[in-house]
C-alpha cells in the first residue's frame, strides 16, 4: 500500500488515488525504427530488483503524470519529480546512490 | 429554467450529519497559464477572486475559483450564470492558448452539514484532514468515484462529483452519516 | 467440575446476569462474561471436536491464541460459524452450537477416525487413496471433505452492515497492556498524534492479573488512572475491541474494530475496518504462553496456566476443583497461588527442571503445596474430561510413578512474543536462547516509505517478560522522558526449555502428545516429516497441517518448530520460522467489504433520461459502470420481439436512442490537428469548421481500440467522440501523450462527456420531428449530413449533428444534462404523431450491423487491427506517423494471411451462433482442427427477415460467394455464404433524403 | 535408486511400527562438478521439466537448483485451479495438455496430488463475457477440449450458495469445464521431486544462483552459493524472479514482475464442490479439502519483488464475491499471502530459446502457472532435448517482435 507524493500538486497521495503506468524514461520508437528497437521500446522493459524509474498517474488528484524513483524490493520511495524530466534529476540520483552504494545508474 | 435540474433534484437525509444534495451550480473547467496576466484578470473578472495558488479555493459568496491541477482552474459561479461566464472567459483570454469548457451540468454537488461532517468524509476519502489547510481544495476518491471536495463553511463541507454517480455518492453519504456510527466519542 | 466461584471476578458484573444458549440448552452467565467463561462456569468444559480425528475438545486458553473453542453463534443472517470463544463477549439470549460432530458433540459418529489414528499419520493422503483413479474425486474425496471443514454453512443473506474510516496518525501503538499504555502516556505528552488500540474490551493486560504493583498501587489502579490521563490528552485516541489485524507497507496498518458484536442488532454498523496510515506502529502485542507436549495434553481439562489464572481472576470461574500444575517456569507457579487464593486445591506442581529454588516456587511451598522438582507427565487420564495424570521422571522414558487424581491441568512451557505486526511487512526476528523464544531483532525491522524502521516492539512482545523492564522498555521506545514508571513484580528463576514430556518419550508416548489440538498434529507427525525429508519448516507445516489451523498456530508454531529442529538434529534458528501473515486473527469478510453491497456495492452511472427508462420497461444492460437500455418491454412482450418492434419502428417510422453515454472530449489548442493526426488513424487536421468525420484509434501496439465521431468545433477546437465506457480512458490516453511524450505541444483536453445528454433520433420522420420542435434549419439543404449546428430547437439549447449510425436519416442532439430529461419528454411528446419509439442497444447494434458497421467490441477484441476490418480507407496514407503505425508494419499484421472482414448469410436463412468458427481442412501440429474464420456479429435482422453476420475469415473479401462450415452444438454444422458486410441500403439512399 | 512405493498396504504395515521405517521422499544430495542438463528453480515447473527429461528422453544427469525449499514460489502459493478452456489455439493446446497429464500423475508419481476433476465455471456476467465464453466453447470443441455453456439454472444446481440475481451482475450463464478442478499444489512439486530424485537427478534446495556462466554464446554453467556447476544446457524456471536470472545471463525477457494475492476463510462443511471464476468483477473462489474457501483476484499494477500486494485488490475481490455469494460475509479470512508473478506483454507464457545458446526459459505464466505445471514441464523438456517443440512453438520470446500475440484477455478480463 504505497504513498508517493505528488510532484504537481503536492498531496501524499494513497495508492489508491494513483495509476501505475510502468517503466520510465522509455524512448519512442515510431515508424522507420528496426524490429528490434520498436521490439525494445514496446515489451522489454526493465524488471529489475531494486532502483526503478516508473510513472504513475495522480488519477484521482490533480491527473497530472509523475514519475518515482522505487526500491521493487523494499518499496523504499527515493523520490517523486515531474514527468517532463528526460532523466532523474541529478540530486535524486545522488540519494539513491548514497542510499543503495551497489546501484549502476539509471541506464 | 425549471426544465433544468439537479441529478437527485435535491435530495437529503439527516443522519449524525445532515447531507443533501445542492441543486444546480455553474462550473467551468479553465485550463492555460495560470500566472499570465490575462487569465489573472480573467478570473477576476469572472469570480471577483485572484487565481487561486495550489490546493487553494478563493471563494466569494455564491462564485469562486479552485486550482485544480498546475494549468486547471474550476470556476464556479450560479448556473444562471455560466455560459455567459464562458463567454467572457473565452474574451478575456482570446489570443492566449487556453481552453473554457462549461462542465456545469456535468456535475453533482452535495453539502455535508454538522460538527461530525468530517467523519462522514472519513468514511470516504483517504484524507489526512489534519493536515486539511483552511481554503484548501482537496481532489481524492469518495469509496469508488472521483470527487472534490473544501470546507464551505464552519461545520459544511461541499463535495463535487460527476453527475452520472450522484445515486452513488448520495448512497455513501447517506450510509456514513447513519446516527450510531460515529467515528469518535462525543 | 468447571464452575463459578462465589467471590471475585474482576471483569463480571454479577448484578446483571445473562442468558445465553448451547446446543440448545439454557445457561447463565454474567455480563463481562466471555463465552468461554461463561460455558466454563457451568461445567461445559467439552466444547466440540478436533479436525481430523474427531477428539472431544475442550477450552484451552483465555485469548486470541484459543485454538479449540470455536461454535456456531447466532441465527439466520446473524448466523456465524467458527466464532472463537474465548474472544466473544456474552450478551443476552446468545445461541451458541458447538461443530464438526455429527450426530451430537458427546456422540460423535467421525470419532471413528480417532481408533484408526495410527493408519492416518501426518500426511497419509499423498501416500494413498491413488487406485482406482475415479475413486479420490468421487469416494475418498467426499468422505474426506465431509469429516473435514469445521462450522456450519452460513445460509442467508448477512443482515449486518460494516464500513471502513481512514485514520492517520504519528503513531499507532497496538495493545492495551501497561507497556502499551506506558508508551501512550510518554508519546502522547510530546504531543505526537497517537492511537492506542487494544483488542479486547479491557485495558490492563496481563498485569492486572498478576497482581504486580505498579508506582505503589496494584496494577489495576495504575491502569485506570493511566487511561483516564490520557484519556485526557486531545492528541490520543484510545480505543478498545480493535484489533490490528495486519501492518502493510508504508506504514498501513488494518484496524478492525468490533462495533456491534456484543450489542447484534442494535442498528450500528456491525464491524469497522480502519484504513489506518502510521508515521510508526509499536507493538505492545504481549506473549503467549505455550502448552508442553506430554501425551494426552489433547484432553479436555488441560489448559495453559495464565488461561486458568485469568479464569479464576477476571470471571470468578474455576476450571477444576483440582488442578495440577505442570510447568518449565515460575510463573505458573503465579497460578497455583492464584488457585490457593481462590479456595481451591492444587494437589502438585509438577516442574520438568532439576530444581525449583525460586521465590516462587518457594512461595508455593511456603503454603503447603507440593513442589515435584524434575518430572513431567507421562499421562494425562480420561477422554472427555481430565481425570487424573501420572507422573514420571523429565529425563526418562515416561514409565509412570505415581497417579494423581485431578480435573484440571494447567500447563506452561514458557513464553511467545506476539511478533505478527512486527514480521507482517519484513521485521525479522532473532532465537533468545535463554527465554527459548524467537523475539523482534530491533536491528532488522520492516522498513516504510523513507527505507527508516517503521515498527518498534516493546513490552513483552519485545520479549521482556518483568513488568518493571517492561515499563523502562515501554517508556524509553516512545521517547518519554524523565524516569519510567516502576513495578514490583519479584524475580522469576530461569526458565528450561522442555520441547517434549518426558525428554526420552517412545513412539507410542510421542503420538499422543499433542502440537496442534485442532487440525489434530501430534510430535510424532513432525518427526515424521523430518524423517521424509520435508526438512524446510514450510514443508512440515504443509505436510503435517501443523499451525495451520483457525489458530494459524499461535501455541503450536514454535513447540512444533523445536521438535523439527530436534529431528533434523540442527538449532531452532537454523531451521527458521514460518512466515507470519495476516489477519493476527481472522476478520470478518463483511468488514473486508466495508460499505460496498446492495446499492452502493459499485457505482451505477445513469443517464439524465434514465428515470424514464426505469419506469419504462427497460431491459438493463451493463456497459462498463453505466446501465443502458437493452430494449423497452412492454406489457407481455419477449426481449426478442422489443428489439424486432423497436427496429421496425425506427426503419419506418421514428426512433430515439439515449445516446449520452458516448464520450465526448474537447481537444484544444494550437497543435492540436496535429495532435489528433497522432492519435487517429486518418487525418484530423484537415477537417474543416462545421463538419464531422469518423475516426479510429489504435493503441501503440496497433490494435483498434476505440472509434467514433470527431468534429471540429473551431479553428483551434475539435470534440472527439468516444464509445460509451471509452471516455475516461480515451481521455487518460490523450493526457499521457500530452504530459509525458509532447509536452511541448499546446494542446489542453477537457472530458465533457456528462456535461451533455445526447439523444440519435432517427428514422424516415426524423426530420420532421425536428421540425415540429422548430428553432433550428434541419432541411436536407440547410444541413447535409456529417455536418454540425448550434442553436435552440424547441427551447433547448442544442448541438445537432447529422450523423448515423443506424443508416436511417438521423439526428444526433446534445443538449446540457440537466435538461436531457425535458428534452427526452419533448421529443416523445412532439413525436407522437410521427410514430416516434425509443429504442435500446439491441436494435441499435442490429441496425448498424444491417448497414455493415463495425461495432468495438464485437468486430474488435483486441487482436484486430483496422486493417483487417477493410478500415484501409480511414488509415491515411500521408501521414509519416500515428499512434499504432509501426506496430502495424510488423511481419505477422502486415501479413496478407489475416482475417478480414466479410459479411456472412447461412443458406437457410437462419441465424448463425455467436462466436462459431469455420473449419479448414486437416488438424495443426497439436491435433487441433485448423480454422480459417470466426463469427464476430450475428443477429436476426427483422428489416430483412433472415439470419445475417459479420465475420472476419481468411483472405475473405477474395472469397465473396464461397460457402464455409461452422460447427455449432451437438456436431451440427451451419454453412454460410461469403457476402458483402453492407446488407441494407447498400447506396445509402436513406440516410441521405 | 528404486524408491519405496507408496499404498495403503504400506501404511498399514509402517503403521505396526510406529511409521519408524518411512524413508526420505527425496535425496539431499551435495552438486556435483557437471551436469547434463541444469534446471534453475524447483518449482512445479521446473520439477516437471526435469522429470519429463528423464521420463521422455532418458536424460537423467540433471540437477535442480532452488534458491529456498522446493515448491516454495508461486508452486505453493496459488489457488490450485486446473482447467483447459482457453480461446487461443496455442494456450488450450498446453494447458489441456497438461490438464490430461493431471488425470494420471497420481498414478505416475505414486504419489497422490489429490487432482479433482470438480468442474470449473466461468460465470458470464455480462452480454459481453457471454458473447466472448460462447466463442470459446466453440474454439475448445475445435481444440479437443471438453466445455459447454451452461444456462443459469443449471449454474444454480451446480453451485447453491451463489445468487444468481445479481442484481448488479445477475449470472446469466456460465462456460463449464466438467473436468477441470483443482489438485493439491504442495504434493504436485512433492511427487515430482521424489520420482525426479528417483531417477537420479540431485535437487538442490538452499543454493542460490549468483552468476551465469557462458563462452562465444553458448552456455558453460552456473555459479552457485554452493559452488560452480557446469553444464551443457540450462533452463531457467524461476517464476517471478526470471528478468533477474536472464540479466545474470546478459539478456532481457519481456516481462515485469507484479504481486498476486489469495486468502483463504476458516474452514467451513462442504458448501461448493466446484470452481467458481467471475472475471466481471475479478474473483474466482473453490472450496478446498479443509473446507477453507479459497479466494484469489487481480494483480497489483507495479513491479514488486515483496511477496506483498495491496490490500485494496483484497478488499475488491472479497466485495464482488460477496455480492455473488452473499453468504460468505459472515464467514472470516484467516489467512492471505502474496506471490511475485511475472507478466508478459500478452500474459501469455515463454517457453523459448533464448539469445545463448543452451539457455532455455520457462517463464511468463503469470497468474495462470499452476495449471500448466505438467504441460509446461513436457513441452520445456522437449525444446530442451530436441530443440523443438509443437506445443512450445508459439511461446516463443521472440513472437512480439513479430506483432504475434497470444492473447487470452479477448475473451475474459483476467486470466488464471
Amino acid at each position: 500500500m504505497l504513498t508517493l507524493e505528488c510532484p504537481c500538486c503536492g498531496v501524499k497521495a494513497e495508492e489508491t488515488e494513483l495509476q501505475a503506468g510502468g517503466e520510465a524514461h522509455l524512448k519512442r520508437y515510431g515508424p522507420g525504427s528496426s524490429d528490434e528497437e520498436f521490439d525494445g521500446y514496446m515489451f522489454s522493459r526493465k524488471n529489475p530488483r531494486g532502483v526503478h524509474f516508473e510513472r504513475w498517474r495522480h488519477a484521482y488528484g490533480c491527473g497530472k503524470w509523475f514519475l518515482a524513483a522505487r526500491c521493487t524490493a523494499t518499496l523504499e520511495v527515493f523520490g517523486t519529480y515531474p514527468a517532463q524530466s528526460k532523466e532523474p534529476p541529478a540530486e535524486l540520483q545522488a540519494k539513491i546512490k548514497a542510499k543503495r552504494p551497489g546501484w549502476e545508474g539509471w541506464k | 429554467m425549471s426544465k433544468a435540474v439537479s441529478a437527485l433534484e435535491g435530495v437529503s437525509h439527516n443522519g449524525f450529519v445532515a447531507v443533501a444534495e445542492a441543486g444546480l451550480r455553474g462550473m467551468i473547467t479553465l485550463r492555460g497559464d495560470l500566472a499570465s496576466a490575462k487569465m489573472k484578470k480573467a478570473v477576476k473578472a469572472a469570480t471577483g477572486t485572484a487565481v487561486p495558488a495550489r490546493r487553494r479555493i478563493e471563494l466569494n459568496g455564491d462564485k469562486a475559483a479552485a486550482w485544480m491541477s498546475p494549468d486547471e482552474l474550476l470556476i464556479l459561479v450560479p448556473y444562471a450564470d455560466a455560459v455567459a461566464t464562458v463567454a467572457a472567459l473565452e474574451a478575456a483570454l482570446a489570443g492566449e492558448h487556453h481552453l473554457a469548457a462549461d462542465v456545469s451540468d456535468a456535475r453533482a454537488v452535495f453539502t455535508v452539514k454538522g460538527a461530525r461532517a468530517q467523519e462522514a468524509l472519513m468514511k470516504l476519502c483517504p484524507v489526512d484532514f489534519n493536515t486539511l489547510a483552511e481554503g484548501e481544495i482537496r481532489r481524492t476518491r469518495a469509496a469508488q468515484v472521483a470527487c472534490a471536495f473544501w470546507k464551505s463553511a464552519e461545520d459544511e463541507f461541499t463535495l463535487v462529483s460527476f453527475r452520472s454517480v450522484a445515486g452513488y455518492v448520495m448512497g455513501l453519504l447517506d450510509v456514513s452519516a447513519r446516527p450510531g456510527s460515529e467515528l469518535f466519542p462525543a | 467440575m468447571s464452575t463459578r466461584l462465589q467471590k471475585g471476578g474482576r471483569l463480571i458484573d454479577r448484578t446483571k446476569p445473562l442468558s445465553f444458549s448451547f446446543n440448545g440448552k439454557r445457561m447463565r452467565g454474567f455480563a463481562g462474561d466471555t463465552l468461554a467463561s461463561a460455558l466454563l462456569g457451568q461445567d461445559q468444559m467439552m466444547v466440540g471436536r478436533s479436525f481430523k480425528y474427531h477428539r472431544p475438545r475442550g477450552v484451552i486458553a483465555s485469548g486470541a491464541e484459543e485454538p479449540n473453542g470455536l461454535v456456531g453463534l447466532g441465527q439466520g443472517g446473524r448466523f456465524e460459524p467458527n466464532q472463537r470463544l474465548t474472544t466473544t463477549e456474552l450478551f443476552e439470549g446468545a445461541e451458541t452450537a458447538s461443530q464438526n460432530h455429527w450426530p451430537s458433540l458427546e456422540f460423535d459418529v467421525g470419532a471413528i477416525n480417532d481408533r484408526f489414528a495410527r493408519f492416518l499419520p501426518g500426511g497419509f493422503y499423498y501416500k494413498t487413496f491413488m487406485f482406482p483413479r475415479f475413486a479420490w474425486k468421487h469416494v475418498f474425496e467426499p468422505v474426506i471433505r465431509q469429516s473435514a471443514g469445521l462450522g456450519r454453512v452460513p445460509q442467508n443473506r448477512d443482515e449486518d452492515r460494516y464500513e471502513y474510516a481512514y485514520a492517520f496518525a504519528d503513531l499507532v501503538i497496538v495493545g492495551g497492556g501497561i507497556a502499551g499504555l506506558a508508551a501512550a502516556l510518554a508519546a502522547g505528552r510530546q504531543g505526537k498524534r497517537v492511537w492506542l488500540i487494544e483488542q479486547s474490551a479491557h485495558w490492563g493486560g496481563r498485569a492486572v492479573v498478576d497482581a504486580v504493583q505498579i508506582e505503589g498501587t496494584e496494577a489495576s489502579d495504575w491502569v485506570k488512572d493511566a487511561v483516564e490521563a490520557i484519556e485526557g490528552m486531545e492528541n490520543v485516541t484510545l480505543r478498545t475491541r480493535t484489533m490490528a489485524s495486519g501492518l502493510y507497507d508504508h506504514g498501513y496498518l488494518l484496524m478492525y474494530e468490533r462495533i456491534a458484536d456484543h450489542t447484534p442488532g442494535d442498528g450500528r454498523p456491525r464491524h469497522r475496518l480502519w484504513r489506518m496510515r502510521a508515521g510508526h506502529v509499536i507493538t505492545a502485542t504481549g506473549a503467549i504462553e505455550r502448552p508442553l507436549s506430554f501425551a494426552g495434553n489433547d484432553i479436555p481439562g488441560v489448559m495453559l496456566a495464565s488461561a486458568v489464572r485469568d479464569y479464576v481472576v477476571n470471571w470468578a470461574v474455576s476450571p477444576g476443583d483440582r488442578t495440577v500444575i505442570v510447568t518449565n517456569n515460575d510463573d505458573a507457579y503465579r497460578t497455583a497461588l492464584a488457585l490457593l487464593d481462590a479456595g481451591l486445591v492444587v494437589p502438585a506442581i509438577i516442574d520438568a527442571r532439576p530444581e525449583a529454588k525460586g521465590p516462587l516456587p518457594e512461595a508455593a511451598r511456603a503454603r503447603g503445596l507440593r513442589v515435584v522438582e524434575g518430572h513431567g507427565i507421562a499421562k494425562v487420564k480420561g477422554s472427555k474430561r481430565v481425570t487424573g495424570v501420572s507422573l514420571c521422571v523429565q529425563a526418562g522414558e515416561g514409565a509412570e510413578l505415581e497417579t494423581i487424581s485431578c480435573d484440571a491441568v494447567a500447563m506452561s512451557g514458557g513464553w511467545s512474543p506476539v511478533v505478527h505486526l512486527w514480521s507482517h511487512c519484513g521485521g525479522k526476528l532473532i532465537w533468545d536462547e535463554a527465554q527459548a523464544m524467537f523475539r523482534p531483532d530491533a536491528k532488522r525491522p520492516a522498513t516504510g516509505a523513507d527505507g527508516a524502521a517503521m515498527v518498534t516492539a516493546i513490552g513483552s512482545a519485545n520479549g521482556i517478560l518483568n513488568a518493571h523492564e517492561v515499563l523502562a522498555d515501554a517508556h524509553s521506545a516512545a521517547g518519554g522522558k524523565g524516569a519510567a514508571p516502576g513495578a514490583v513484580c519479584g524475580e522469576d528463576a530461569p526458565m528450561m526449555p522442555v520441547w517434549i514430556m518426558p525428554q526420552g518419550a517412545g513412539p507410542a508416548l510421542r503420538m499422543k502428545m499433542w502440537l496442534d489440538p485442532q487440525n489434530d498434529v501430534k510430535v510424532s507427525d513432525v518427526q515424521l516429516a523430518a524423517r521424509e525429508g520435508y526438512e524446510s519448516v514450510e514443508h512440515t507445516k504443509r505436510y503435517t497441517t501443523l499451525g495451520m489451523a483457525t489458530d494459524q498456530g499461535k501455541i503450536s508454531n514454535i513447540n512444533g518448530l523445536a521438535v523439527l529442529s530436534d529431528a533434523l538434529n540442527r538449532g531452532i534458528p537454523e531451521t527458521g520460522t514460518t512466515t507470519f501473515r495476516p489477519p493476527y486473527t481472522p476478520i470478518s469478510m463483511g468488514a473486508i467489504a466495508g460499505e460496498a453491497r446492495g446499492e452502493i456495492f459499485q457505482p451505477l452511472r445513469k443517464t439524465p433520461m434514465h428515470g424514464w427508462h426505469e419506469t419504462h420497461g427497460a431491459h438493463w444492460e451493463p456497459v462498463g459502470q453505466w446501465r443502458r437500455a437493452y430494449c423497452y418491454l412492454r406489457h407481455g412482450e419477449g426481449v426478442h420481439d422489443a428489439v424486432n418492434r423497436e427496429i421496425r419502428n425506427t426503419r419506418n417510422a421514428v426512433g430515439l436512442l439515449d445516446a449520452s453515454t458516448l464520450g465526448k472530449i474537447i481537444v484544444k489548442g494550437p497543435d492540436a490537428g496535429r495532435f489528433l493526426d497522432m492519435l487517429y488513424t486518418n487525418m484530423m487536421s484537415t477537417l474543416p469548421v462545421g463538419k464531422c468525420r469518423y475516426g479510429l484509434m489504435c493503441s501503440e501496439n496497433g490494435f483498434l481500440s476505440d472509434d467514433g465521431v470527431v468534429v471540429r468545433l473551431t479553428e483551434d477546437s475539435w470534440l472527439c467522440h468516444t464509445t460509451t465506457g471509452g471516455a475516461e480512458r480515451i481521455h487518460g490516453w490523450m493526457e499521457d501523450w500530452l504530459q509525458c511524450e509532447w509536452w511541448d505541444w499546446k494542446v489542453y483536453t477537457a472530458n465533457v462527456t456528462e456535461e451533455y445528454a445526447q439523444v440519435a433520433i432517427a428514422g424516415p420522420n426524423a426530420r420532421k420531428l425536428l421540425e415540429k420542435l422548430g428553432g433550428m434549419d434541419v432541411s436536407r439543404e440547410a444541413f447535409p449530413a456529417m455536418e454540425w449546428r448550434e442553436g435552440t430547437l424547441g427551447g433547448f439549447r442544442a448541438r445537432i449533428y447529422r450523423i448515423s449510425f443506424s443508416g436511417e436519416l438521423s439526428y444526433e442532439v446534445a443538449v446540457p444534462a440537466s435538461e436531457g430529461r425535458a428534452f427526452w419528454d419533448a421529443l416523445l411528446a412532439a413525436g407522437e404523431e410521427f410514430g416516434v419509439m425509443p429504442y435500446g442497444t439491441e436494435a441499435m447494434h442490429i441496425m448498424r450491423a444491417e448497414k455493415g458497421f463495425i461495432m468495438i467490441g464485437d468486430e474488435t477484441d483486441g487482436t484486430v487491427i483496422p486493417q483487417d476490418l477493410n478500415l484501409g480507407w480511414a488509415i491515411s496514407k500521408k501521414k509519416p506517423d500515428y499512434l499504432g503505425k509501426r506496430a502495424q508494419e510488423r511481419s505477422f499484421m502486415a501479413s496478407p494471411d489475416r482475417w478480414k472482414l466479410v459479411g456472412l448469410e447461412t443458406l437457410d436463412g437462419g441465424v448463425i451462433p455467436d462466436g462459431a468458427y469455420a473449419v479448414a481442412e486437416g488438424v495443426n501440429a497439436n491435433g487441433q482442427r485448423n480454422t480459417q474464420g470466426r463469427v464476430t456479429s450475428t443477429y436476426f435482422s427483422p428489416t430483412l427477415g433472415k439470419g445475417i453476420a459479420m465475420g472476419l475469415v481468411r483472405h475473405g473479401p477474395d472469397r465473396m460467394g464461397e460457402v464455409l462450415d461452422f460447427p455449432v452444438d451437438d456436431g451440427k454444422v451451419v454453412k454460410a455464404r461469403i457476402v458483402d458486410p453492407v446488407f441494407y441500403d447498400k447506396e445509402g439512399e436513406k440516410q441521405n433524403v | 535408486m528404486a524408491m519405496k512405493r507408496y499404498s495403503v498396504f504400506a501404511i498399514a504395515k509402517e503403521a505396526m511400527s510406529y511409521h519408524q521405517g518411512w524413508e526420505r521422499a527425496w535425496r539431499a544430495p551435495a552438486p556435483k562438478r557437471k551436469y547434463d542438463v541444469v534446471i534453475v528453480g524447483a518449482g512445479g515447473h521446473g520439477l516437471a521439466t526435469a522429470y519429463y527429461l528423464g521420463k521422455n528422453y532418458g536424460i537423467t544427469n540433471v540437477a535442480i537448483i532452488e534458491k529456498g525449499w522446493l515448491g516454495g514460489g508461486n508452486t505453493g502459493r496459488n489457488t490450485t485451479i486446473i482447467r483447459s478452456n482457453y480461446l487461443q489455439d496455442p494456450s488450450a493446446a498446453i494447458y489441456e495438455k497438461a490438464r490430461s497429464l493431471y488425470e494420471t500423475m497420481s498414478q505416475d508419481l505414486n504419489y497422490n496430488v489429490m487432482f479433482s476433476p470438480r468442474g470449473l465455471l466461468m460465470l458470464g456476467q455480462t452480454e459481453h463475457e457471454v458473447r466472448g465464453y460462447k466463442r470459446t466453447v466453440y474454439a475448445n470443441n475445435l481444440q479437443g477440449v471438453e466445455t459447454r455453456w451452461i444456462e443459469p439454472a443449471e449454474v444454480k444446481k451446480l453451485v447453491p450458495i451463489i445468487n444468481i440475481d445479481g442484481p448488479r451482475y445477475p449470472v446469466l450463464g456460465a462456460l463449464y469445464q466438467a473436468r477441470g478442478g483443482t489438485a493439491r499444489h504442495d504434493a504436485v512439486a512433492w511427487g515430482y521431486a521424489r520420482a525426479c530424485s528417483a531417477m537420479g537427478m540431485d535437487v538442490i534446495q538452499q543454493c542460490e544462483v549468483t552468476g551465469v556462466r557462458s563462452e562465444g554464446g553458448k552456455v558453460v554453467g552456473i555459479d552457485t552459493t554452493k559452488g560452480a556447476i557446469d553444464c551443457d544446457k540450462l533452463g531457467l524456471v524461476v517464476a517471478g524472479h526470471s528478468s533477474v536470472l536472464a540479466e545474470m545471463a546478459g539478456f532481457r525477457l519481456p516481462i515485469e514482475s507484479l504481486a498476486l494475492q489469495a486468502l483463504v476463510s476458516e474452514p467451513i462443511k462442504p458448501c461448493m464442490d466446484v470452481v467458481v471464476m467471475a472475471n466481471t468483477v475479478h474473483g474466482y473462489m473453490s472450496q478446498s479439502d479443509k473446507g477453507e474457501m479459497v479466494i484469489g483476484g487481480g494483480t497489483d499494477g507495479f513491479n514488486n519483488y515483496t511477496q506483498r500486494g495491496s490490500f485494496h485488490h483484497i478488499e475488491e475481490t472479497v466485495r464482488a464475491l460477496i455480492e455473488t455469494f452473499p453468504m460468505i460475509s459472515r464467514l472470516k479470512m484467516l489467512r492471505q499471502w502474496g506471490g511475485i508473478v511475472d507478466m508478459t506483454g500478452d500474459r501469455s507464457p515463454l517457453i523459448s530459446k533464448t539469445p545463448i545458446d543452451g539457455i532455455f526459459v520457462n517463464c511468463g505464466w503469470g497468474t495462470g502457472g499452476f495449471k500448466a505445471i505438467p504441460g509446461s514441464g513436457w513441452a520445456m523438456a522437449e525444446l530442451m532435448a530436441r530443440g523443438a517443440s509443437p506445443l512450445a512453438e508459439e511461446f516463443s520470446m521472440y513472437r512480439f517482435r513479430e506483432g504475434k500475440f497470444i492473447d487470452e484477455s479477448v475473451a475474459a478480463g483476467v486470466a488464471h
